[in-house]
């Protein structure tokens, strides 16, 4: 049986985590290559809906990087995006998500190495994981079935 | 006995796709199964649903007239999410058709009537199936005048066909553009489509009239008609409202007790006057 | 020239119910027997099941000890087994160039709704001539085919119940299949459509036989708050009235009222997935939200509450009336109990027809 | 007690501080449902019962109300703490209107100013009641997979009938996400995939913002407590940035604000 390959979609800054993935391709670093990169202009832009999404179309994985405190090419970006991603990490988390597969860092221009070795990291955290199923797996029973377990008396 | 699902749409391709106006496109449909093309007929004033399929569906009145086989016509400015989404298909795609819907323009008894037909910006489509109508069978009716304005010269839609009437000696066409939507080189009126009319005012002798456009036209354009001598039982006009069913159950075409979509959307201003002012 | 227009055939009143069958007997202990039956028979038996919250839902269930017993009226009508809150009205798949539709009429199951009261199965019967009779909807005729109604009389009301005031009554047989009435150690048991008695002849020996029997003393008794012909005319022409204003600055526009209403039928239809493969589906919708009417221009014909409440109220007792000749409310007052702000049907009816 | 309010009311009236009252009145001897009185003949509706558990303050943003002119409302706690997350957020100018409540004591206040307002709500409003404090507690200590099954299994039940965005007086945008189509950031059907993104949208946008009314839970149709997502984003932003929401007229909004040395565990 062909070993499962996760799919990992990282979310990252234009200025820093993107430089550094470019640094770690032109010095030849190689590291897996289940990783699909989407650029934004800073960490700030990254809305917690587009990762709901990311999840929804198939990912098993999410990376989410930026530039490092006070590094932020918009001075703040990063600032508020951290403050967002500890108050969507806690909701995912008491919802019952599995956040472990989220994984947060940051990475500036210069750490193409690091880059190679968080995407290893993940990769290899993911296949653990298996396949994210969570969202096909949930009912779709037309009449309302509101089941209680759980949080009975 | 065998219920038709009303919800499975005709599978049609486009055939050809031409750019009336900034943002405004016409499609002309060919049946994908010929079994359909031969079951399928309408008539003058009846709309349907077209549909992407993964983006929606979405409402436009049948541009082409009924004398002619084998296809039908739809004109629509891309302004939703479904719109956009047909404006981006190309020549053959495959896209969903509905219908026909919606009651007809009686045109049968018109026959010996002079027409004078009132529309402005996109509000020709739903009315083209009608003068085209007309003039397949010109010499059943007495003169045809029309009233037709956008907000500027490229918002006119059927270029081609507005230049073919103007040269024809049986229609008479008073086309205008928005004050300041004119080009230099513009011969027509200039005003909104209300005041050429009033400048112009049609006979009401032995004369039907429609009126249809966006809801402020109606209301603008109806009253002048009436000083004018036309009965309101002989003024004519097609409602635009939100539409999802067509066959008047989802419940967002109504005005008052009316479903416009099922008992319209041609309607007598009579019939206007007594429904309550929600269109 | 009066344009071609259908002339609206008028239908009998809803509670006329000169159908009935037969009557039986059965005792309450069979009655678990006479369920457990139709658990076996392989259909999906839907049943009302109290939640945490407090609130009574009609749900799948496996077993008759999940049904609940003492409770007035559930939280949502049992719309939902023939007019759900999604469906999918056909699925779709592009490949080079081609798209193939299917649909799953065929695979509808074999439902039973049990513990239905009288006003929700009132509530079938409208559905019934709303969907069917003028261009009849193929999802809903076979739903409704493959369910069969059991509706229990009503042992006591709550001050929201106001079915006595448009027509119906806690014993009424209008739309059940099978109607029982508790009557002290026993169920008397009106068998009103063929569909009732192919359910009792799973079990014939559960039934016993039994007269002609009345059932007042053992129902309840809701008070009238208006009589429904005098509201009929007077809402004629209350459609300009000031009141409506006032009645609906309370409303918060949202579609509680509108999806817990055994009688509410507007639906949207909205397409998921992508161009290549997706569904078709159809969802609630809900004349209380602003975007129910409003045009891809902007121009929104119901731009403020007043309108979009004043709509939902005259849609209920006057243009359902001129459309299918009957009043699309069976005063089963869930629309009260649901709503936020507890906005009151009734109380609004009387103030906006009182001349 | 009801005497007193109906009394305060009409003096208001009279001397002009307020042209529309907006309060409760009984219906059904069970219910208590807002009402609006523009005539002082009409002040004797008035009642103040454990029943008036609206938060009336989502009212101020209808144009209806707005356009009647200047505007009373008697509040209770939740409605109180709305009021001051409302300034703070510059939706209500200063006191443009009167408020009024009852304390145990059973005395109508009249709050002269905002201040007045802060200091009274610091003193009598509890930030979280109890149950829902217990509620967050027990399911903090379940494990990951019983949450996932208990919230999907709520949230299946949930029709998408907005009540609960409709109730609350920190939903006041002019075009909300689940209306945009293009994209279509929330799927439109009731399903539970659609169900789930949209609550976590909506808990997401409340953070820093709800001052937990409980308004959202009680009137679900659906039964589900909805108010549990926000009691447990709010005690998360009060554990990590320091603060509570709805105790004063400036206390501003979380996430639109950061600090250079905030905390965090998990990032690499």
């Amino acid at each position: 049986m062909s070993q499962f390959e996760p799919k990992i979609v990282a979310f990252v800054c234009n200025w820093c985590t993107y430089a550094g993935a470019d640094l770690a391709g032109t010095s030849r670093t190689n590291y897996e290559s289940n990783v699909r990169i989407i650029r934004f202009p800073c960490t700030g832009r990254i809305d917690f809906m587009l990762l709901l999404k990311a999840f929804q179309n198939g990912a098993d994985g999410i990376i989410v990087s930026g530039c490092h405190p006070n590094d932020c090419h918009y001075t703040s970006g990063n600032f508020h995006a951290r403050r967002r991603w500890i108050v969507f990490k806690s909701l995912l988390d008491f919802m019952g998500f599995p956040t472990e597969r989220i994984t947060f860092s940051w990475v500036s221009a210069a750490e193409g190495s690091k880059w190679a070795e968080l995407v290893d990291d993940v990769t290899d955290k993911i296949r653990h994981l298996g396949p994210f199923e969570d969202f096909n797996k949930l009912d779709y029973s037309l009449i309302n079935q509101l089941n209680d377990e759980g949080l009975t008396e | 006995m065998e219920v038709k699902n009303s919800y499975i749409p005709y599978q049609v391709r486009i055939a050809d796709k031409t750019e009336e106006a900034p943002m405004v496109q016409t499609y002309r449909l060919e049946f994908v199964n010929p079994s359909d093309a031969t079951a399928f007929s309408f008539k003058a004033g009846q709309f349907a649903e077209y549909g992407v399929f993964g983006e929606g569906e979405s409402t436009f009145c049948i541009a082409s007239p009924p004398t002619r086989e084998g296809y039908v016509e739809c004109t629509f400015r891309s302004s939703g999410r479904v719109t956009k989404a047909l404006a981006n298909c190309e020549i053959n795609d495959i896209i969903g058709f509905r219908g026909p819907f919606g009651n007809t323009f009686p045109i049968e008894q018109w026959y010996g009537k002079n027409i004078v037909i009132i529309t402005g910006g996109i509000g020709l489509p739903p009315l083209r199936c009608v003068i085209w109508n007309i003039l397949d069978q010109r010499e059943k009716f007495g003169n045809l005048t029309i009233y037709y304005g956008a907000k500027s010269v490229a918002d006119l839609v059927y270029k081609k066909e507005l230049q073919e009437w103007k040269e024809r000696n049986d229609v008479n066409l008073y086309l205008t553009v928005d004050p300041g939507g004119e080009t230099p080189d513009w011969k027509d009126h200039i005003g909104f489509v209300p005041t050429i009319l009033e400048q112009n005012l049609p006979s009401s002798h032995n004369a039907i009239a429609i009126v249809a456009g966006p809801p402020i036209l109606i209301k603008l354009g109806m009253p002048i008609l009436g000083k004018c001598g036309f009965a309101n039982n002989t003024i004519y006009t097609t409602l635009e409202n939100r539409m999802k069913c067509g066959v008047g159950k989802c419940g967002h075409c109504t005005v008052g007790k009316t479903y416009v979509c099922k008992d319209g959307p041609v309607f007598t201003y009579e019939e206007i006057l007594n429904m309550p002012p929600e269109y | 020239m009066p344009l071609t227009r259908s002339k609206p055939k008028t239908k009998k009143h809803l509670s006329d119910n000169d159908y009935q069958m037969e009557q039986s007997l059965i005792s309450s202990a069979n009655l678990q027997a006479f369920f457990e039956t139709l658990l076996q028979s392989g259909r999906i038996v839907v049943a009302p099941v109290l939640k945490q919250s407090g609130k009574v839902f009609f749900q799948p269930v496996q077993a008759y000890s999940e049904v609940a017993t003492d409770y007035i009226q559930t939280a949502f009508s049992a719309k939902s087994v023939v007019f759900p809150k999604v469906e999918t009205l056909f699925s779709f798949v592009r490949k080079d160039g081609e798209i193939t539709l299917t649909d799953s009429l065929n695979r509808i199951p074999e439902t039973v709704v049990w513990g239905l009261r009288p006003c929700d199965a009132a509530g079938f019967d409208y559905l019934t001539e709303f969907f069917l009779r003028e261009n009849p909807d193929s999802y809903f005729k076979t739903r409704k085919e493959h369910t069969t109604l059991i509706t229990f009389g009503c042992k006591e009301a709550d001050n929201a119940c106001f079915c006595t005031s448009v027509g119906l009554n806690p014993g009424n047989t209008t739309g059940s299949d099978i109607l029982m009435t508790f009557m002290n150690e026993e169920c008397y048991v009106e068998i009103m459509t063929e569909k009732g008695q192919q359910a009792v002849a799973l079990a014939p020996s559960l039934f016993k036989a039994s007269e002609v029997r009345q059932k007042d003393a053992f129902l309840a008794k809701p008070a009238t708050r208006f009589s429904i012909d005098e509201i009929k005319d007077k809402i004629k022409h209350a459609y300009a009235s000031a009141e409506w204003k006032q009645v609906s600055l309370g409303c918060f526009s949202c579609g509680a009222c509108a999806f817990a209403c055994p009688t509410c039928t507007c639906f949207d239809i909205q397409d998921e997935g992508t161009q290549d493969k997706g569904v078709r589906l159809r969802c609630w919708d809900a004349c209380g939200f602003g975007m129910f009417t409003r045009h891809s221009s902007g121009h929104n014909p119901k731009n403020n509450q007043t309108e979009r409440r004043r709509q939902r109220l005259m849609h209920k007792f006057n243009y359902s009336v001129d459309n299918l000749g009957i009043v699309s409310c069976v005063g089963c007052g869930r629309c009260i109990r649901v709503c936020p702000a507890h906005l009151n049907i009734f109380e609004n009816i009387l103030s906006v027809t009182k001349d | 007690m009801m005497k007193a309010l109906q009394n305060k009311v009409t003096e208001l009236f009279e001397n002009g501080t307020i042209t529309l009252m907006i309060g409760f009145r009984g219906v059904l001897d069970k219910f208590a449902i807002p009402v609006f009185i523009t005539e002082v003949s009409q002040a004797d509706q008035l009642i103040w019962t454990p029943a008036c558990l609206n938060n009336l303050s989502v009212y101020l943003h209808k144009s209806e109300v707005k356009q009647v002119g200047k505007i009373g409302i008697i509040g209770n706690a939740g409605t109180l703490r709305s009021l001051l997350q409302l300034i703070s957020e510059n939706q209500l100018k200063e006191l443009e209107l009167t408020i009024l409540t009852i304390n145990e004591q059973n005395e109508v206040i009249v709050f002269a100013s905002t201040e007045e307002l802060e200091v009274y709500v610091q003193a009598n409003c509890p930030a979280y009641n109890p149950e829902d404090q217990a509620l967050v507690d027990k399911l903090n200590a379940m494990t990951r997979e019983e949450r996932w099954k208990y919230w999907t299994g709520q949230l299946s039940a949930c029709v998408k009938c907005y009540a609960c965005r409709a109730v609350c007086p920190m939903c006041y945008c002019s075009v909300c996400t689940v209306e945009c189509n293009q994209p279509q950031w929330i799927k439109l059907s009731s399903e539970t995939e659609g169900n789930l993104e949209w609550h976590i949208m909506r808990a997401m946008h409340l953070a820093g913002r709800c001052i937990n009314c409980g308004e959202c839970g009680r009137i679900c149709p659906a039964g589900i407590p909805l108010q549990l997502l926000t009691v447990q984003m709010n005690q998360e932003i009060e554990r990590a940035f320091g603060g509570k929401t709805g105790f004063s007229a400036k206390s501003g909004y979380a996430l639109n604000t950061f600090k250079t040395e905030d905390k965090e565990t998990f990032i690499r």
